[in-house]
């Protein structure tokens, strides 16, 4: 049957431009879609797609929500094991720890909006991966980050690196989850592509987990916490953008730690009632996402009208809406009848929870502005049909040129050599950084940053957990496998040297331009050797994130895939620290 | 000893100021939300860390107005004990139950630490089970903890003995002045500090130093009531 | 009637303004060297309404006095001008 | 000579403002119920000496771009008085 869609009456009263415009002036092209993608959304649609719906397809199809280029390489990973309650799919991945606990975490990118506005960008990808964890039921615990910037004798490259500090610090400190962990590494490769990654773990029980499904036909669907504006309109499709203009153009968010704090306990009481049905973080691409994916989980569709979405600012059409990226939101389904209970504890906490629309039993997605049509979408088209690509790969000249790079053999001065490399930035003293971290609120953080790997200890437990954040791009630049599986092997390692066991993996995938054979085959090949290393240690990718496009002026940065690990440390009085305790006790080296 | 914990929107080392006084004195606590009208059953009131108000226009600036600190005015002066622990200090300053205000780091950045303090006083109720000139770890987590107090201000706090810690010689984190780290009011029974004693409460947590703080509340308190109750 | 105060909050000039000092330091890195000195403040735009500007401005000294500035250790300065409503 | 540049930064009218909107909230609760709208931005002093008030004038707005506001999120304003040196 062909679908019915919005009468093309009801858009033009929006000024928005028409169907046909959109097709016959190539509209699509700015969102980012290609000839052919707009071609199948014809066909998919069986009618040319009107603005806000190209806006919507444009956003899912985008490589920051579709991992079209990735995402064959993704299926590589291992992400099965005994302890895994959830691998990736979710918002975040869970592991069973024992005794009714799980926890659950992720990591994610923020490189893009960084580059742009240090403080906001790296702020509000801390607030977006702590969203992804307790949207998951659980309670936040612990935040680690990855950090990658130029060197720091530029006076842009350290206003970028400080304020970015600041940033993970500002959201962090204030929302009260202790920074235990992470890493900072300078070098050129990414001077105007620096790279943040923000991880979160989270505690909670079996019976807290909240998934985010749109289940139950008639259910009531609300939106939560800060109201719409107008911020990162586009921000999902332009963290794909090579032209670095392309992406000053999209209005950065700003992040609101006070507000996500009180986001995070509303929800965390909303899910303990056990009245929630789905909650879902609204990240990249806003309520779109969020509401295909909710959909497409659940095989059901959702209406949803604009009109009721509370804005920041006045006249904010359909379009801008669907595609606003404002922080510090969350979509709910809630039992039916039950809508009050949602209102009730949000308003406790001074927030708002508006019924936007309901889940609906037709698989599709149905955007209505005071009750008209303003766009209608099968939710399988968003998500399903979202293109896979087969990226050719091509093994790149650079590494036979390095096979016959001249080796080292007089080393000269080694004191001295020694102290050179030590006073290097990536290799000295990270207090600086870490120091402006709340890295003990809670009172659980038994090893904080500055050691091997972080220890926090489960509340009520004689248990305690392990984290770490690792990843060596230029090992990888040089030799991708190995460089994959290494960096899988040093997260162990750490983990191990606390006392605990590895339980799992999450990971973010930063490389340069995709399309790029010789970018794809460091991507290809790296992951080979993640997986092959996860496999090895037992330790299963349960979340992950990618970030690709990391190129300014033709240069890509290291292919830089970042391992965040957990490991689960039994008896706290186990517990090992890195540091020499006596004089006279004597050192081992193992391993060869 | 009954113990209240005011939880602000915005606080977040509310659950660690019940965790510590559960662990460290095991006396009864609860918390106790921005909008309660009565804290007349408490004889120890603790104003706890975080970001209320998300720290907006000044640390402290907005918490000050809630509800509930009207009854926390009620308990200084009716001379019970009342704990403001870094953000819980900032507020009690605007609140002007303490004086002085708390300005941004001179790094202009956060900073978190363990900090040496040293125990200027140990006649009041909250250093009774310390020495005088002791040396004592407890954590430091903030951005705005310069403490700030005019010439005159600070003569009399020190005249008065008000300066209850300092931080150690050359380990001034912040910038404050004459290296003060927490004080009370003039009657003894309200404490501002910036560092947090409830982080310093087991060698896990790489100190036990702040465990003598809650001992010696729970002792003043119990020595007062005995002689009340005879 | 609608107004809208312009509000300049500054430290004290007896108190030590840090994100001055370290604001010039980075001038001069810059090469900005003709700059000696820069003080760092606040500034907030309130819209309000009230009968007259006598009224706004009584309004908005009381709400500076009361909450905005801390008298401790700041000042503050404002212009009111009648706003389109 | 020496001038004084007053220098408004304040947010992009389009840029969320949390702790504007904070502030509004807290004057509501203290009763200034006719505040409608608060932004917070930040005001700066900065002493300088020029040749002329035009070349002041383009020292400013350089050290604005350059240094002082992110034009992705803030915009300013300033005057320029000249000074007693
Ligand atoms: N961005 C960061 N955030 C928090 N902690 C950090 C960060 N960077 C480094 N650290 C901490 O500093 C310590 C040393 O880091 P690093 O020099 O990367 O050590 P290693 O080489 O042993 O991994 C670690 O404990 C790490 O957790």
């Amino acid at each position: 049957m062909r679908p019915s869609g919005p009468s093309e009456s009801q858009v033009e009263g929006t000024g928005l431009p028409t169907a046909l415009e959109v097709k016959e002036q190539k509209i699509y092209r700015t969102f980012g879609l290609t000839d052919a993608e707009y071609e199948h959304i014809v066909e998919l649609l069986v009618r040319e797609p009107n603005y806000v719906e190209t806006g919507i397809f444009s956003v899912m199809w985008s490589e920051h929500c579709s991992y079209k280029s990735s995402k064959k390489v993704l299926r590589r990973f291992p992400t099965d094991g005994p302890s895994v309650l959830q691998g990736p799919g979710e918002n975040a991945g869970i592991v069973d720890i024992g005794d009714g606990l799980a926890v659950a975490f992720k990591i994610e990118s923020h490189n893009h909006p960084t580059a742009i506005e240090p403080y906001q960008g790296a702020a509000t990808g801390v607030g977006g991966i702590i969203r992804d964890v307790f949207t998951m039921g659980a309670r936040p615990i612990a935040l680690l980050n990855s950090l990658r910037f130029g060197e720091l004798d530029d006076a842009h490259t350290r206003y970028l690196f400080a304020e970015s500090v600041a940033g993970i610090g500002g959201y962090g400190n204030c929302i009260g989850i202790p920074t235990v962990g992470g890493e900072v590494v300078f070098d050129n490769r990414y001077q105007h592509n620096p790279l943040v990654n923000a991880m979160c773990v989270g505690l909670m029980t079996h019976e807290q987990i909240a998934r985010g499904s749109a289940s139950g036909v008639g259910n009531p669907v609300l939106i939560v916490g800060a109201r719409t504006g107008r911020d990162g309109i586009h921000g999902a499709t332009f963290a794909s953008a090579i032209d670095p203009h392309a992406k000053e153009r999209s209005a950065v968010q700003v992040g609101d730690p006070f507000m996500g704090k009180l986001l995070l306990e509303a929800c965390l009481e909303l899910i303990a009632t056990g009245k929630v049905v789905g909650i879902q973080d609204m990240g990249a691409a806003g309520l779109t996402s969020s509401a295909a994916e909710m959909a497409s989980r659940a095989g059901s569709g959702l209406t949803i009208d604009v009109a009721q979405v509370p804005c920041r600012e006045s006249g904010m059409n359909p379009y801008e809406i669907m595609l606003s990226e404002s922080q510090e939101r969350m979509l709910v389904v809630m039992q039916q009848g039950q809508e009050e209970v949602a209102t009730t504890i949000f308003e406790k906490w001074n927030l708002h929870a508006t019924v936007i629309g309901q889940v609906t039993d037709d698989q599709m997605l149905r955007v209505l502005e005071h009750g008209d049509v303003a766009a209608e979408i099968p939710v399988f088209a968003l998500v399903d049909e979202a293109p896979v690509l087969d990226r050719p790969a091509l093994r790149p000249d650079y590494l036979d040129a390095l096979q016959g790079a001249p080796q080292i053999t007089e080393l000269g001065d080694v004191v001295e050599k020694l102290c050179a490399l030590l006073a290097r930035p990536t290799i000295a003293s990270k207090e600086w950084v870490y120091d402006q971290y709340d890295s003990m609120v809670r009172t659980e953080t038994f090893v904080r940053p500055g050691s091997d790997a972080a220890v926090v200890g489960i509340p009520g437990t004689q248990k305690a957990i392990a984290l770490v954040t690792d990843g060596n791009g230029r090992h990888v630049y040089l030799d991708p496998y190995t460089g994959g599986l290494r960096a899988v092997a040093e997260a162990a390692r750490n983990i191990v040297c606390t006392g605990a066991q590895p339980l799992a993996v999450t990971d973010c995938l930063n490389y340069g331009n995709p399309e790029k054979p010789e970018i794809f085959y460091q991507l290809e090949r790296s992951a080979d050797g993640l997986s092959k290393a996860c496999e090895a240690f037992g330790t299963p990718v349960i979340s992950g994130n990618v970030s690709l496009y990391n190129e300014s002026h033709g240069v890509d940065i290291y292919p830089t895939p970042v391992i965040g690990m957990v490991g689960l440390l039994e008896d706290r009085s186990q517990l090992i620290t890195s540091a020499f305790r006596t004089a006279g006790d004597e050192i081992f080296v193992l391993g060869d | 000893m009954k113990c209240a914990v005011i939880q602000f929107p915005g606080s977040n080392c509310d659950l660690d100021a019940v965790k510590a006084i559960s662990q460290t004195v095991s006396q009864p606590v609860e918390l106790i939300w921005h909008t309660a009208t009565n804290l007349a059953a408490y004889d120890l009131i603790v104003v706890p860390g975080g970001f209320s108000y998300g720290d907006y226009l000044r640390a402290g600036a907005i918490a000050r107005f809630a509800p509930v600190m009207r009854e926390v005015e009620k308990a200084a002066q009716e001379g019970r004990y009342v704990l403001g622990i870094c953000n819980g200090f900032q507020i009690l300053t605007e609140a002007k139950l303490l004086p002085g205000a708390l300005r941004r780091n001179e790094s202009l950045q956060f900073r978190c630490e363990m900090a040496q303090l040293v125990v200027e006083n140990n006649r009041t109720a909250f250093t009774d089970h310390y020495a005088v000139g002791e040396q004592i770890a407890i954590p430091i987590a903030h951005g705005e903890g310069n403490y700030y107090a005019d010439e005159r201000t600070l003569h009399q706090l020190q005249e008065n003995g008000q300066i209850v810690f300092r931080y150690a010689k050359e380990h001034n984190p912040n910038g404050s002045v004459d290296d003060i780290a927490g004080i009370v009011n003039e009657r003894g029974n309200v404490l501002g500090m910036m560092p947090h004693p409830e982080r310093a409460v087991h060698s896990l947590l790489g100190s036990e130093d702040g465990v003598r703080l809650f001992s010696s509340i729970l002792h003043v308190w119990g020595e007062t009531h005995a002689s009340i109750r005879s | 009637m609608n107004f809208l105060a312009k509000i300049y909050v500054t430290l004290k000039a007896s108190v030590l303004d840090p994100q001055g000092t370290t604001v010039t330091h980075a001038l001069h890195a810059q090469n900005f060297l003709s700059v000696s000195d820069v003080r760092v403040g606040k500034y907030m735009e309130v819209t309000l309404s009230a009968q007259s500007k006598e009224e706004a401005a009584t309004l908005v000294r009381d709400m500076c006095d009361q909450l905005l500035t801390n008298p401790v250790i700041e000042t503050y300065t404002f212009e009111l001008t009648e706003a389109q409503s």
